[in-house]
This record gives C-alpha cells, structure tokens and sequence, in this order.
C-alpha cells in the first residue's frame, strides 16, 4: 500500500515554510486545490510586508529613494518573470496585468484593434477555460471575428485529425498548454508550428502549466503566454503576460491611464513604449515582488523536480483511487500520467460533487467541485459538474490517502 | 464549523434519495421556466400546471446535488393546491429562512426578511442548517427562484 | 512660528501604527506624496497575512470551508466599501478592479459597447488625470465618440460661464471630484444636476477624494465612482468601482473569463448577475481585504477628523511656504484652503522639479515631481513639470517644517 | 543611500548653469529631432549641422532638469566635429556607462555594453554618479536618444 513517491522535494521541510499548514490550532488541512489558487509560504508574504513595511512609494514616477527603490524591485520582478521562462528580452517582454484572465483580454482586444477584422479567424480548442474562451466571444460579438474550435476525443486529448482544415486561414490559435480539468497536456510547439506556417499568431494559455512544469517559449515556439501569479505561489491580484518583443511594439494598448502614455494632448495621445504601454495606472507593485519571491522559491526547488514530484503523486493517487474504488470512480482525461498535469477530475458513484466536496470537507479535504469555469467542457463529457484534485509542491501521500479515506465516508453517508 | 448533520437532516436525505413530483408535463398548457445555478452549472426545469389561481399541479426535472434536488422537492410539496398569494408568502418565508446571511456572504438578491412562525415552514424547516454553508444557499434557492420564473413567464 | 494644528487625530498614536515610519534604523522619513500612494498601517498588512495563513483559497467556487470563509471575507470587503461611501445597495453596486484607472477603463468600454454611438459627446475637464482621459481617448478613436472639455481659469477652478452650451446633448459627463494637480474641490453635486439634467450620465473620478473626505454617493448626486485602495492605506492591485445598480444591470461586461458568466457555450455566453458581471477571473482577494481592514481604520479615524487635520495642515504649510519663500515659490490652484484637497502643487525659483525632489529626498522628504499623469493640465500651467507635496493622517507640522527647511537647502545648492 | 555629490558634480552644474551650443539653426539645413521624457514631460529639440559625414555644428534648445540639460551640454561639446562613426561610438560609450543598472531596473534599451577608456568620455565622465539614481538615466540619456533620431531622420 505504501508505495513511496519518486521525489527530490523534501515535503516536510516545504510544509514548514507554510503558514496554513502550521497553524497553532489547526485541523489537518488536506489542500488538494492548488489548480484553482495555491497557498503561500513566509516569504513571499514577508517580501510584501517588507517592502510595505521599508520603501513602498507609488513607481516610474518619484524620483526620491524610496520610489526609486520600489521601481527598482517592481521592475526586476519583470527580469524575473521573465527569466523564469526564458524570454529573450525579459525587460521588455513581461507584462504585469492582474491575472491570466486580464492577460487574455488584453490580446483580444489588442489584437481586434489592429491586426484582426470581421470575419478572420480565430482558433480555440473545445477544452477551453472561460478566461480563453469569453474574451473571443466578447471580440465576436463586438467585431465579427470568427471562432473555430479543436475537437476533443474521449480520452481527454485533441483530435488533430483534422488541424489543417481548422487551422487553415486563421489568424490566431489561443490554447491552453494544459487543461485545468482533464490535465491534458496539449502538443503545443506542433500546434505552433503548423499555426506558424498558416500565418497565424500563436496565444498560449500557461495558468495551469507554468507553476508545475519547466517553461521555456522558445521551446514552446508561440508568440505569447498568459499566467497568473497566485496559481505559483504569489498572491492574488497579479496576472503575467509574455509576448515576442516585435508584436508587443506593434500592438495597441488595452487599458489608457498613467503611466501607459508617452504623451497626452486633449485630442489623442502616444502610447509609451514596451512594456509599459500595457500597463495602465498603478500596477499591482507589492504583488509583483510578493511574486518575485515565489518565483525564487520555486526555481530554488527546481522546476523539474517539482514536476517528478507531481507525477509520482499522481501515479500514486491512480492507483490507490483505482485499487479502492474500482469502477464506482470515473476519471476525466488521458490515463497516461506522462500526458498530464497534477489533476485528477473525476465522478464518483452518482453522488453530486457537491456533496462529494461538502463531505470530503468535513475531514480536512479541499477538493474543487463545479464546471471549473470550462461549461463547454462539461457538457462535452455529457455532465454539468466534477469533482477536482489538484496537487502541488507541498502535497504528499497523505492527502491522497486522505481523499481516499473521506470519499469512502462519502460513499457510506449516501449509500 | 458546522458539522454535517447541520446541512444533512434526515428529510433532506430522504427527498434527495425519493424526490417528490419529479418529471415533466407537456408545455403548453403547463408553464415552464428553466433555472440554473452558476456555480455549479446544474440545471432544472420547473413545469406548473395552474388552475384560476392556484397552482393545481406542479413537476420538476433536471440534475442537482442533494441540497438542489431536496429542496425543489419539498418545494413541490409546499406549494402543490396553493394560490399564488400563498405561494408568494411561502417564497418570501424561504427566503427570509436563507437570507441570514444575505448581507455578509454578498447574495445578489436582498430580501426583505419577514416574520413568521416556524410552522409555516412545515418540512422545509430541515433547509435551515444551509445558511451555515453560504455557498449551499444558491443551490437551495435555485427551484424557488426557478418556479417565481414559471410564474413570471405565465403573466407575460 | 509654531501655531499648532486645530486637529482630532493623534498623529504621533497613528505613526505608531505604520511600520515605515517606525524602522529601526531608520532615517526621518518626511513622507509627502500620499497623492501618488499612501503608506499602510500594520493592521492591514495584518489582515492579509491572516487571510493568506489560515483560509486563502480561491472565491465562489469552493464549496469547502477555507474556500466559503475566503469567499464571505472578500464579499464583507464589497458591502465595507459600499457603505463607506454610502452606496445604496453595497452588495450589488460595488466592482473590484485593480486600480481606478481599470474602473474608468471598464465604464468607458462598457458604454461604448452598448450606450454610446458615433458622435456621441463625452464631457471632461481639462484638469483629468490621464485615467480619466485616455479611456475616451481610446473610446474616440476606435468608436468615434467626441471629447469635449470644461476648461480651466488662472485659479485653477473649472470655468462654468459656459457650462449649458458644453453639456448640451452630451451622453456622459467624467470629472474628477478634485485634482491631482491642483487640488481644486469641483462643484459637483450641481454639475451632476446640470448634466443629468441634459440627460447625460455622471461619472465621479474619486480617486484623490474619498481616501481623504467624507463620501456619499447620494448627496454627490452621480451615477458612477471610481475608487483605488492604495491611496487610502489600502494594498496595491486593488481598485474600486461604485455604480447605480440599475445602470450596471444595463451595462454590458469588460472583461470576459471566469466568474463574470452564467452561462457559456461555443458560440456565445450569458453574463452573471452584478456584481459580478464585472469581474473577470481570480479577483484581488486579499487586497480587498486589506482595503476592508483600511476602511476599518479610516472609520475609526473618523473621515471628517482627517479632513479638518489636513485643512489644518495646509493652511500652516501654505503659511509657512510663503513667510519663508515669498515671490521665490508659486502654489499653482486655489489660495482659499476650504475649495481644496490637501496636495500642493508648486514651483520654486527657476529649479526644476526633478532637481528640487532630489534635494528634498536628500533631507528624507519625499514630493512627486514630474508632470503627475496630467500632461493636458500642465500644458495649460505653461510647465513641464511641477513639485507636488500632498498630506494625509500621518503628517504633522514637523513634515511641513522638514520642506520648508530642504527647499531652503536647495535654494543654496542651486544658487 | 547615495550621496548628492555623486549626482551634482561640479561639471555637471557647470553645465547646467552655463549650457554650452544652447539655440537652434534653421531647418533645413539643419536636421533636426524632438525629443520627451515621458517621465517628467521635459522637451528638448536637437538641430544638426552636418558637413558630410560628419557633424559640424549642432544646437539644442528646450527645458529641463540640471542633468538632462547638462548632459545634453557635455554632449554637443563631445559630438561637434567628429565622424558619424565616432559619434556612434561615443553614444555606445556612453549608454554602456549607464547600463551599470540598465537589467535590475528594467531600463528599456538594452544595449551590450561595451569596453572604453575613460580617457574617451572626457568631461562626460562626470555623469557616472547617475547610475546610482536609476530614475535620472532617463534624464541623462534624452540628449542622446534625440541626436540618434535626429541622424535617423537625416538618413531617412
Ligand atoms: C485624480 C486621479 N485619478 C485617477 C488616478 C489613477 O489611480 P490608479 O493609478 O490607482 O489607477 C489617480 C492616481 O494616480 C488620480 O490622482
Ligand atoms: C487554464 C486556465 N486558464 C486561465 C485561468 C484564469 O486564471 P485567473 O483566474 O487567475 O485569471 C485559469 C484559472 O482559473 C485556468 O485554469
């Protein structure tokens, strides 16, 4: 039964660096919904508290040292992001917005104002998040441009069958590196380069690929990446966006406000230039260095490691899901653990995942239960709502062995 | 934290396992509205059956959690044979039984809660412990406002 | 020379609680650009090291406890800020943004989506900060709104002679409740009658007024108000948008993701109730509340205390100011202290701003200097730039002191 | 926290009081280009006189702070009568100068820094000290920015 994990993290000593797993009078907490925000550790919550706490000032604009320092801080958890990912030019190439959801938006809408017209074609896949999906419909709506969709199969992966048919024309392919419910991991540099030789931009979705998995857009071979920080550690209130520095020059801006501007006169103005032509108003400045702390965090334990963790873990909850349960549990997506992400959605006998996830609770289970913002998805799978675990770097046996204890309390209540 | 049994009373289990007048009637002449709950994505539909002015037959299809499927059934029960006046009270009444949080969770819909006695409720009483469980509210309250839509639809 | 300040507030009790001001070895800090961001007191860094240490989780989705207790803290956040303004439904009318420069991005993008057409005429002043400018910039250029501005006199209040011909037919009116620059209190409880009067709606840019006066939506008399926590003691990455509820059903979404929808299908999607209609994606969950624990101590405060503390601290710095520096310094807006906001614009003798911040900063007294996101504005003072001094409840006479003792430092240095 | 001295050096104060080539020259002749600081709004226009491939005369005109307009000063001394190429050089000089900080503040242009005597920055040594108040780059490097669009537009 105790099967040991494959694993360079040492669990115990990362619990240690979180605040919610060391309360002084806490219950256990089995926190299996990293997918939809993960916790934070010390660090990244004193790297705010000391920058509130020592030099906080409004940035780009003082000139006296606190600002200066805060500008400085900002602007170098920018270099950071986009080292993170290997950006060529991580100065100019990150944007910071307030969450992957914005970072959407803002392509979608840039890229409607300039480069896209009624009728061009945009390509999604049927698997979808809404924060990759509303915005398109919004630009629909609003100028006419038109949605394809890549298919999905049964097994949770895309249908490619057909890509060249999809794929022909288009103008943009925006796609999620990972679903946040089946935990497909999508053929992204193929998709790129088949979309490259169409003439298409590429968009990747990275909410739920880049806290877990080595990220490099070169590798990847797309024209941008939208994330968001509270998903990897940081705090909420901060989204990322990388594009290719050539296309964010010739983007319009989103957002009009300060600091976005090079001029303004009563009649028009210049945008300022890259990256700050995307960033209106006072951006997210504690937020950025609260990630930049996270990010120092997660590549001190090393991106690949967290990765061998999360499979081990996933390998581990298969199996003893599978052992348990047999065919009472239905779990979405490929069975290959090597295609996935760390999630595992899944329907468990015909109890509603509601109740599923109100149960589990009771002894300590976070377990997400709803559409998971992908309604397309679910009525796909022909079911309005799973159930969801979602692991990260401070998970361990325990909280699966503890999914598996509860959902066996669950199966006894209903029965 | 409230514990289980607060969300989880024996009615509510026994009308989640054995839902009351569920099922469809054609439409029209029954009215009909679809509700659903976005948090979740479930879905129901309400079929009403009027008769003058009281509901004279009432059916109810769709997929929910237990709160949801509970809920809509003991809704049936309590608004079968009643008019619409009495319906409204009864609507007002859950409401006001759901709205205790209301302000501090955020509800959209800010009900004036009303006074009334504990009978009135009959076995929709078992519903109380939902408002322990913020999140739970919309699914109790998703066949009421569904069946306010039915009645709505009827007069337009 | 030592008239003591007609106050309420306690200002060495209040410093007590702002950890920047009390750093081990820390310089004085003579912290004079609240305007640009205010500083925050431990309690609010507090409430959001709580929240991420025992119950963050990701809003409205989780049906278990960390998630509900998340969700109940963000919402109580809402209904804090709704009634700190007196906003008649706090529940429902009540958005969190980013910033301030987001909410009128989103208002100016949602009207042009559904209330506004070709021509249609948008009132501003010319003393706009860029947030409240460059949205209907954008509006103009890609939907073909036209601008029209209230402009200015030498005093730095808005010219009303002609006030009817400018609203006549025009569809909106956005004005800031006080300048950033000048610090000029606008009329605009009978501006918003004037212009609703034409029929035209009223948007209330309150970014430098609620963090420092008493606010009531009703009495203002507008129909929109746009808000940013970090001036007010709050978080970074968190703004506010206050709008009559029948309005925001009317108005369609900005953003379009996760949380903002009902319903989504492939080919379109039904948008959520308000407030949430508005608010795309993982939302700014702990800053809301920390901007709930900054409403907290601002009301304990007591908001008509701190506007007689810093009327009071004008008045002596205007004193002090002009004993000491005479012809050698000019205060650009208003000289009656009642008709302002406590910011100070000035220029002094032939030194530029940049020069005279960077002096200052040298004796640990920190103003803005630059042309403060308000180009049109500067435009019309004949300047490039200004120096700009702005109060808030942690200043006392000893701040104005320490400027006016720089400055004369400065005045040496360049002489 | 750096000193003043390190900003304010004598030169640089000389500079500013008493800025060298201050005026403008017909254009055209003379190329010319505008240039802004988007941070603080400051204007200057830089006029070029060229005699071949090299420049002969250049004027600056237009507002600024004591190190934008003393380095704008040190720059047309620098510049007057040397070859595009040497001016090229000497721009490269002087950005690598101030690219001390160019990464960790997240400064727009990166440009590879490259070796130099400090023999060949002259006078314009004097402007190193403002590495260490990264917001003032901007000022220091406006002159420069503004000579290469005015060569630029002169090509173009
Ligand atoms: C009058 C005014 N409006 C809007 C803003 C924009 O605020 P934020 O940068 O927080 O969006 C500011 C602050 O810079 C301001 O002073
Ligand atoms: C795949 C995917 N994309 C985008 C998002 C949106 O992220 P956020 O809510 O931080 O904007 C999420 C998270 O919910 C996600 O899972």
């Amino acid at each position: 039964m105790s099967k040991t994990l494959t694993t360079q993290l040492n669990v115990d000593q990362i619990r240690k660096d979180f605040p919610i797993f060391n309360q002084p009078e806490g219950k256990p907490l089995y926190f299996l919904d990293s997918g939809a925000s993960s916790q934070k550790p010390q660090c990244v919550l004193d790297a705010m508290d000391n920058y509130y706490s020592t030099t906080h000032a409004n940035v780009h604009r003082g000139v006296y040292h606190i600002a200066e320092q805060a500008t400085e801080l900002y602007e170098s958890s920018r270099i950071k992001v986009g080292r993170f990912i290997s950006a060529p030019h991580p100065a100019r190439e990150i944007l910071f917005s307030k969450n992957a959801t914005e970072s959407l938006n803002l392509l979608s809408t840039s890229l409607t104002r300039k480069l896209l017209k009624t009728g061009d074609i945009v390509v999604l896949s049927e698997m979808e998040h809404h924060a990759n999906m509303v915005p398109w419909l919004i630009a629909k709506e609003q100028f006419g441009i038109e949605l394809r969709y890549i298919p999905i199969d049964d097994n949770g992966y895309l249908i490619l069958d057909n890509i060249d048919q999809i794929l022909k024309g288009a103008k943009v392919l925006s796609i999620t590196l990972t679903s946040n419910v089946l935990g497909t991991l999508n053929p992204i540099s193929e998709l790129a380069e088949m979309a490259h030789n169409e003439g298409a931009l590429v968009i990747g979705d990275g909410a739920q690929y880049v806290p877990h998995i080595k990220t490099d857009v070169n590798t990847l071979g797309i024209d941008f990446l939208a994330m968001t920080g509270h998903k990897m550690l940081g705090p909420t209130g901060i989204g990322m966006l990388w594009g290719k520095s050539h296309l964010l020059e010739l983007l319009p801006p989103f957002m009009g406000g300060g600091d976005m501007i090079s001029d303004v006169r009563l009649d028009g103005f210049t945008p300022n230039e890259i990256p700050w032509k995307f960033e209106a108003g006072t951006p997210p400045i504690a937020e950025a260095i609260g990630l930049g702390a996270a990010i120092d965090y997660l590549e001190n334990l090393g991106m690949e490691n967290i990765r061998v963790h999360e499979v081990s873990l996933m390998e581990y909850a298969f199996d003893q899901l599978k052992s348990r349960f047999g065919e009472d549990i239905k779990i979405h997506g490929p069975t290959n653990i090597a295609d996935r992400s760390g999630v595992i959605s899944f329907e468990f006998k015909n109890i509603h995942p509601h109740d599923v996830s109100q149960i589990l609770d009771q002894s300590g289970v976070c377990v997400r239960a709803g559409h998971h913002c992908a309604k397309p998805l679910m009525r796909h799978l022909g079911v309005n709502a799973t159930a969801r675990a979602s692991f990260y770097i401070y998970n361990q046996q325990d909280d699966v062995d503890a999914l598996v204890d509860a959902l066996a309390k669950a199966e006894a209540f209903f029965a | 934290m409230p514990g289980l049994e607060d969300l989880y009373r024996e009615i509510i289990l026994d009308h989640y396992k054995n839902p009351r007048n569920e099922g469809e009637f054609p439409s029209p002449p029954a009215i009909k509205a679809e509700g659903h709950n976005p948090l979740c994505g479930d879905e129901l539909t309400v079929y009403v059956v009027m008769d003058g002015d009281a509901i004279k037959d009432i059916r109810i299809s769709g997929q929910g959690c237990s709160i949801s499927r509970s809920s809509a059934s003991l809704m049936t029960v309590a608004v079968k044979g009643k008019t619409l006046d009495e319906v409204d009270r009864l609507m007002k009444i859950f409401k006001s039984m759901m709205s205790i949080s209301t302000n501090s969770s955020g509800e959209t819909e800010v009900i004036e809660p009303i006074e009334y006695s504990e009978k009135e409720l009959g076995e929709m009483i078992a519903l109380q412990g939902v408002v322990k469980f913020p999140v739970r509210i919309k699914c109790a309250t998703l066949s009421w406002n569904t069946l306010m839509q039915a009645l709505e639809n009827r007069s337009s």
